[in-house]
């Protein structure tokens, strides 16, 4: 008897298994051989997959970027130049899964072009094997360096690293005319660590004094041993790759520490959450965006509005970067003419000065961004622009 | 001569377990070791099978000194021993324990294994057949393919001595054999033991049961906190003085008579 | 330079220890690691952020909610994760260390949703009030953390080596079916102990929230690994190896960072931990004992 | 027609559980003779980071990096296991875990090789070399009617399957045999096992060494399947989930390892919209198989009573002798 009761836990256990292969097998199944229908006449009507780090730690920034991809779509649809449905995928921000989910949207015929993944980790994985099967592949959040070099078929509309940071460091530079710096990265995350590496670049290349270089680790508290040894070698400025989260927390205790230099920051510091987190220690920060919500541009006003009207949040820029990236889609689309995936990706190389609520926009030869950059600095509890 | 002990001490911390333990144990003897609890009887069988180094002194196997020699190599020599509170593989089925037993005796490795060499595959039919017969020694040939901790007390302490001569030992040490064994079951173990003997097996036994003991054992050597109190057959121990003396005086008094 | 880092390493390392005296507690009295320890701080300090900066409360309050909410954590660990697995037949020891690891994973993954996966600000004037001496500022907060660590330490040898209900806890510790012969109610004793333990974690993960205004749910693993690091450097289950070992610890990532790269803080305390327990199992100030370590 | 079977995501998913598979019989193989070691991800890490460095740097052939770079885990396990000797439970479980948390942070800090946090991107991939390979000797896979990726994965999930097929084998063979058997006895009784013979020293490097040699074979296979490996890949919570496979399945034996990388690897999949909650999920699996069913879902009592079903269809119940006391 005991024996029939604890094996009836196998037999639950696989016929869960069964049930769960039997629920994977039908989530791929599409009612869509429409495309083909659509494309004698009418506008363009085309299917994109979206992959997205919508659950976990990160599932903050996934929840932005879906948010900017749906409000754009509504708009799109409803000109009715092109005719787009996506197919939104989480990734959890796990390579495994981000290709797992490529897999299953790229062997879906009918889908065209992929937005996302997430993070740069995702797409160096996800890339290479959406280049190798065709399908124009487009990250809104992915800045580390060498992303679009994967392959012709894999583009970016996030303003990389490279571009950024030499940006805001060079204003800074000349404005509190800098001789020494100190740097700061977290070493165990992609995202800073790439900053990084482009960061030292810069400063080397202007020929600035790097008094330290010092690292932190992800959910890391305690930062007063590498501050206080910072403030001891007294840079004029404090270069710091991290994210948001951390980066705050550092400009807290340096500030209560006594180090008032200003700090430059990656595309990963800038977040009005600093604002939230750090308060009055977050003054002084530089970062350079491609994203300024203040801007006194209409396009801009107009989708702010809009965005606060649909989430009850003021859009950041992966919100704004997505927002814009379906725009680009669409015009590729637009240009292309039809759903195909190759045709959509030549379309997408020739786009030029596309005007966005990032600003102009245009891809260049390898698929990277080509945008000037704001800098901004936080000033009086929010981010101004830094002239 | 197979065992023979000169000087043996072990100390734990400031505790000394044996003082100077000497004696000698005969070739196909069944020799008996007793006296009072915490006299430091197992502690000898832990010290002779190097589960324990000596403090100081020596012991020799077939003239040869083994102190400080791995258990395992110490098996590999000739000893072999069970356990007071029987220390089966109580997970195994009662072959895989008799199995493993054999262990040192063979010697197939990982890939002669896995691949199912030649030598590898007769090694283990013997290993086999040897099993099958020590199991049909100690009267458990029914139950080969039973769970080991599904057995009976009693079989399961006969399952352990048929463990520990699968090792083909010169001398086998047993811990308390009869120890909550019924009449009967005693009586099989009497049987049992001297048929280990007529294989010519040399056994070395601590017991409480002192008729048992009396009857089974062609010497005893009688240890008290750790000393030797006395040594000779088992009229001489029984008329000892010191030693009836040591076990009256003892909490466990019943144990004489029991 | 040398005084401030050491100023910083002592927080730190006192710190570190309230986190490892917990630990050392439960394994001192069950020879359990107890691997939910860290997650337990966390929300200790995720308590006291949201009744300081998000209700607005004193921060009285906050360590009372915080003791409260720990104290219930803690009894529901050794209720639901622990107990069952006690004097079950054909348990390995090892179930209670992956019991507490699911634990561990449970609380974390609870705090993202809870609190949402980023840092939380602790605000607090408390937490603002300094002294200067010379060049050198030093915060109130940093003195109190030092002595709260210290206090707590010597509470709990007093509790343990003078106290009835420490002479029963500790018996527990020695052997539980004597303990329970000789009339100590076991149970009761063994949940006390989870209990004070995750208090003592609670207790950390406020201070820290104070001394680096900064909670987010990732910080219970990294302070949890330490404190293990910490244990194991101090002797298992023992009061003042923790204390010092924990001392140690801070006092050694500290200066790594300050004189050495800072990229292997984090591997400071590991690779102590493996050389100790290669070289001197029952840890720096454990007594040495011929069976320890096996 | 076989080209609309063959799924590439499906295909993916697949070759994910058996790399799991292999992860999870790691862990499970070092468990046989009684040492939970947690640093299974550390080991992982060295085999993919071996095989990716030298396949990248060296222009070694894949199949040759693989084998070196488990050979690299298992020389690893060698010298982390005999010092680990004198460890035993939870002193071992923490000082292995101590070892991986090590070794992901040289994977972090050693950037001139491992290029720290950015990851070793463009590891030559598995399917899309041997594709390569044969393209160039002029096969289409169109003659079986098959698109390219569906092709590039049946080769990764071909030579996964045959590598599982052969370890599994492998392991069952050696539980069956004097080897198999030592290692039992030293889980179950130590002294014991040592009083039989049995030279713990050896058996337990043997088992610990295995582990790591398999642990770094997976790991290699990880490198060329993922074709980028970066240092958070072996992380803490990878140890976490590799303990999770073998004490979800059922760690006393290999099936359960199996069962276990397998079902934790497609339940997140199929059930994607629980994805949110899943490492809560997982905490509590843990919890409860410990209070309700520590040894795992698949037991060696439960593995009986399957042969004698399966004997009984077949009419073939001799009975087989057991009585049962008690």
């Amino acid at each position: 008897m005991r024996k029939i009761i604890k094996n009836s836990y196998l037999l639950i256990s696989v016929f869960m298994l069964l049930i769960l292969a039997a629920c994977g097998n039908d989530t791929t199944t599409t009612d869509g051989n429409d495309s083909e229908a659509e494309k004698t006449d009418g506008p363009v009507s085309a299917k994109i997959g979206v992959i997205s780090y919508l659950t976990g730690p990160g599932a903050a920034y996934g929840e932005a970027i879906t948010n900017g991809f749906n409000l754009a779509l509504e708009e799109i649809n409803e000109k009715g130049e092109v005719k787009i449905e996506l197919d939104i995928q989480d990734s959890a921000g796990k390579q495994e899964q981000a290709l797992s989910v490529a897999q299953k949207l790229m062997s879906s015929d009918d889908i065209v072009a992929i937005l996302g993944p997430t993070l740069s980790t995702e797409m160096n994985v996800v890339g290479p094997e959406a280049d190798m099967n065709g399908i124009p592949i487009m990250g809104t959040s992915t800045t580390a360096a060498g992303i679009p070099q994967i392959g012709e078929y894999v583009f970016r509309n996030s303003l990389p690293e490279s571009l950024a940071i030499p940006a805001a460091l060079e204003k800074a530079v000349e404005k509190f005319d800098a001789k020494s710096v100190a740097i700061l990265y977290g070493n165990d995350d992609l995202f800073t660590k790439s900053g990084f590496d482009t960061m030292k670049a810069v400063a080397e290349d202007m020929g600035l004094d790097i008094v330290t270089i010092e690292t932190f680790q992800k959910g890391q508290s305690d930062y007063n041993a590498l501050l206080t040894k910072i403030k001891d070698l007294n840079p004029d400025l404090i270069l710091a790759s991290a994210l948001y989260n951390e980066g705050a927390v550092i400009m807290d205790q340096a500030r209560k520490m006594g180090i008032e230099v200003p700090f430059i920051g990656g595309n990963g510091f800038n977040s009005p959450q600093v604002i939230e987190i750090a308060g009055p220690a977050s003054e002084g920060l530089i970062v350079a965006t491609p994203w300024f919500g203040d801007k006194e541009d209409p396009k801009v006003q107009e989708f702010v509005g809009k965005y606060e009207a649909k989430y009850g949040k003021k859009p950041d820029q992966f919100a704004a970067q997505a927002y814009d990236a379906l725009y680009i889609m669409a015009e590729g689309l637009k240009n292309a003419g039809e759903a195909d995936r190759d045709a959509l990706r030549d379309a997408l190389a020739e786009i030029k000065d596309l005007d966005g609520v990032l600003g102009k926009f245009s891809f260049d030869e390898e698929g990277d961004v080509v945008m000037d950059p704001t800098v901004l600095v936080i000033k009086d509890g929010k981010f101004q622009l830094f002239e | 001569m197979v065992l023979e002990l000169k000087n043996v001490t072990k100390n734990f911390g400031g505790i000394s377990a044996l003082t100077d333990v000497s004696f000698t144990i005969n070739e196909g003897e069944i020799f008996g070791l007793i006296g009072p609890n915490g006299a430091g009887k197992t502690t000898m069988f832990n010290v002779i099978t190097n589960m324990f180094l000596p403090t100081s002194g020596e012991i020799n196997f077939l003239g040869e000194k083994i102190s400080g020699t791995k258990p395992h190599k110490i098996t590999d020599k000739g000893i072999c021993r069970t356990f007071q509170n029987i220390r089966l593989f109580s997970q195994m089925t009662v072959l895989e324990n008799v199995l493993v037993g054999r262990h040192c005796r063979s010697k197939s490795g990982v890939f002669s294994s896995v691949f199912r060499t030649k030598s590898q595959q007769s090694e283990e039919a013997m290993t086999r057949e040897a099993a099958t017969e020590l199991l049909d020694l100690v009267g458990l040939s029914d139950y080969e393919d039973v769970i080991a901790e599904n057995l009976a007390y009693g079989q399961q302490r006969r399952l352990e001595i048929a463990r520990a001569l699968a090792s083909n030992p010169k001398l086998l040490l047993l811990d308390e054999p009869a120890a909550g064994m019924n009449e009967t079951e005693t009586e099989n173990l009497f049987d049992l033991i001297k048929e280990v003997q007529k294989k010519g097996v040399t056994v070395l036994l601590i017991e409480h049961d002192m008729p048992f003991v009396m009857k089974l054992c062609d010497r005893i050597t009688v240890l008290n906190f750790g000393k030797k109190l006395a040594e000779g057959t088992p009229e001489e121990i029984q008329n000892n003085k010191d030693v009836i003396e040591a076990y009256l005086g003892s909490e466990e008094d019943d144990d004489l008579d029991a | 330079m040398l005084l401030e880092q050491l100023i910083n390493g002592i927080t730190l390392g006192s710190i570190y220890a309230i986190v490892a005296l917990g630990f050392t507690l439960v394994f001192g009295v069950l020879g359990i690691i107890n691997m939910a320890h860290g997650e337990i701080f966390m929300f200790g300090a995720f308590i006291g952020v949201i009744v300081t900066s998000v209700m607005g409360l004193p921060l009285w309050v906050a360590f009372i909610a915080a003791i409260a909410v720990t104290a219930v954590l803690g009894y529901m660990l050794e209720r639901i994760a622990l107990r069952p697995l006690r004097g079950k037949q054909g348990v390995s020891h090892l179930a209670p260390l992956i019991s507490t690891i699911g634990v561990s994973i449970l609380l974390e993954n609870l705090s993202h949703h809870l609190f949402g996966a980023g840092n939380q600000p602790f605000r607090n004037a408390f937490a603002e009030i300094q002294i200067q001496i010379g060049s050198i500022t030093i915060y109130l907060v940093q003195i109190l953390i030092f002595v709260i660590s210290v206090a707590l330490m010597l509470a709990l040898s007093y509790w343990l080596s003078k106290t009835k209900a420490g002479k029963a806890l500790r018996a527990t510790a020695e052997n539980l079916e004597t303990a329970s012969l000789l009339g100590v109610n076991t149970k009761r004793t063994i949940t006390t102990t989870v209990i004070i333990a995750s208090v003592m974690g609670g207790i950390a993960g406020i201070l820290v929230g104070m001394a680096f205004n900064s909670v987010n749910p990732q910080m219970g693993l990294s302070m949890g690994l330490k404190g293990l690091a910490i244990i194991i450097l101090g002797g298992m289950g023992n009061v003042k190896g923790a204390m010092a070992g924990g001392l140690l610890l801070g006092i050694a990532e500290t200066l790594i960072v300050a004189y050495g790269d800072s990229g292997y803080r984090d591997a400071v305390a590991f690779i102590t931990i493996i050389f100790i327990l290669l070289l001197r199992p029952q840890g720096l100030f454990g007594k040495n004992t011929a069976e320890s370590g096996r | 027609m076989l080209g609309e079977l063959l799924n590439p995501y499906h295909l993916q998913i697949v070759s994910f559980v058996l790399i799991n598979i292999i992860l999870g019989i790691s862990i499970y193989i070092t468990l046989s003779s009684g040492q939970l070691s947690l640093g299974n991800a550390g080991f992982m890490g060295i085999g993919a980071y071996t095989s990716a460095l030298l396949t990248i740097n060296f222009e070694v052939p894949i199949i040759l990096g693989i084998i070196l770079g488990a050979l690299v885990a298992g020389i690893f396990g060698i010298l982390i296991g005999i010092p680990a000797l004198r460890l035993s439970g939870v002193y071992l479980a923490i000082a292995t875990l101590g070892f991986g948390e090590v070794m992901r942070v040289i994977f972090v800090n050693w950037e001139s090789v491992t290029q720290g946090a950015i990851g070793l991107s463009g590891v030559p991939h598995l399917g899309r070399e041997v594709f390569k390979t044969l393209t160039a000797i002029g096969f289409d896979p169109e003659i079986l009617g098959l698109k390219n990726n569906q092709f590039i994965y049946l080769i990764v999930v071909s030579i996964l399957l045959l590598i599982n097929i052969f370890i599994v084998w492998f392991f069952v063979r050696q539980n069956k045999s004097r080897v198999g058997r030592a290692f039992a006895a030293i889980k179950m009784d130590e002294k014991a096992a040592e009083s039989m013979g049995i030279d713990i020293t050896y058996y337990k490097v043997l088992s610990f060494t295995q582990g790591a040699l398999l642990a770094g074979f997976a790991g290699a296979l990880y490198a060329h399947v993922m074709a980028y490996i970066s240092p958070a890949d072996f992380a803490y919570h990878r140890a976490i989930e590799i303990l999770i496979f073998s004490v979800f399945g059922g760690s006393e034996v290999i099936w359960g390892a199996i069962f276990g990388a397998a079902f934790m690897t497609i339940m997140p999949e199929a059930l994607r919209f629980i994805s949110e909650y899943r490492y809560m999920i997982y905490g509590a699996i843990l919890i409860l198989m410990m209070a309700f069913r520590p040894q795992g879902i698949i037991d060696v009592s439960l593995l009986q009573w399957f042969k004698k079903i399966i004997k009984f269809r077949k009419g073939t119940d001799h009975g087989t002798g057991i009585k049962k006391r008690h």
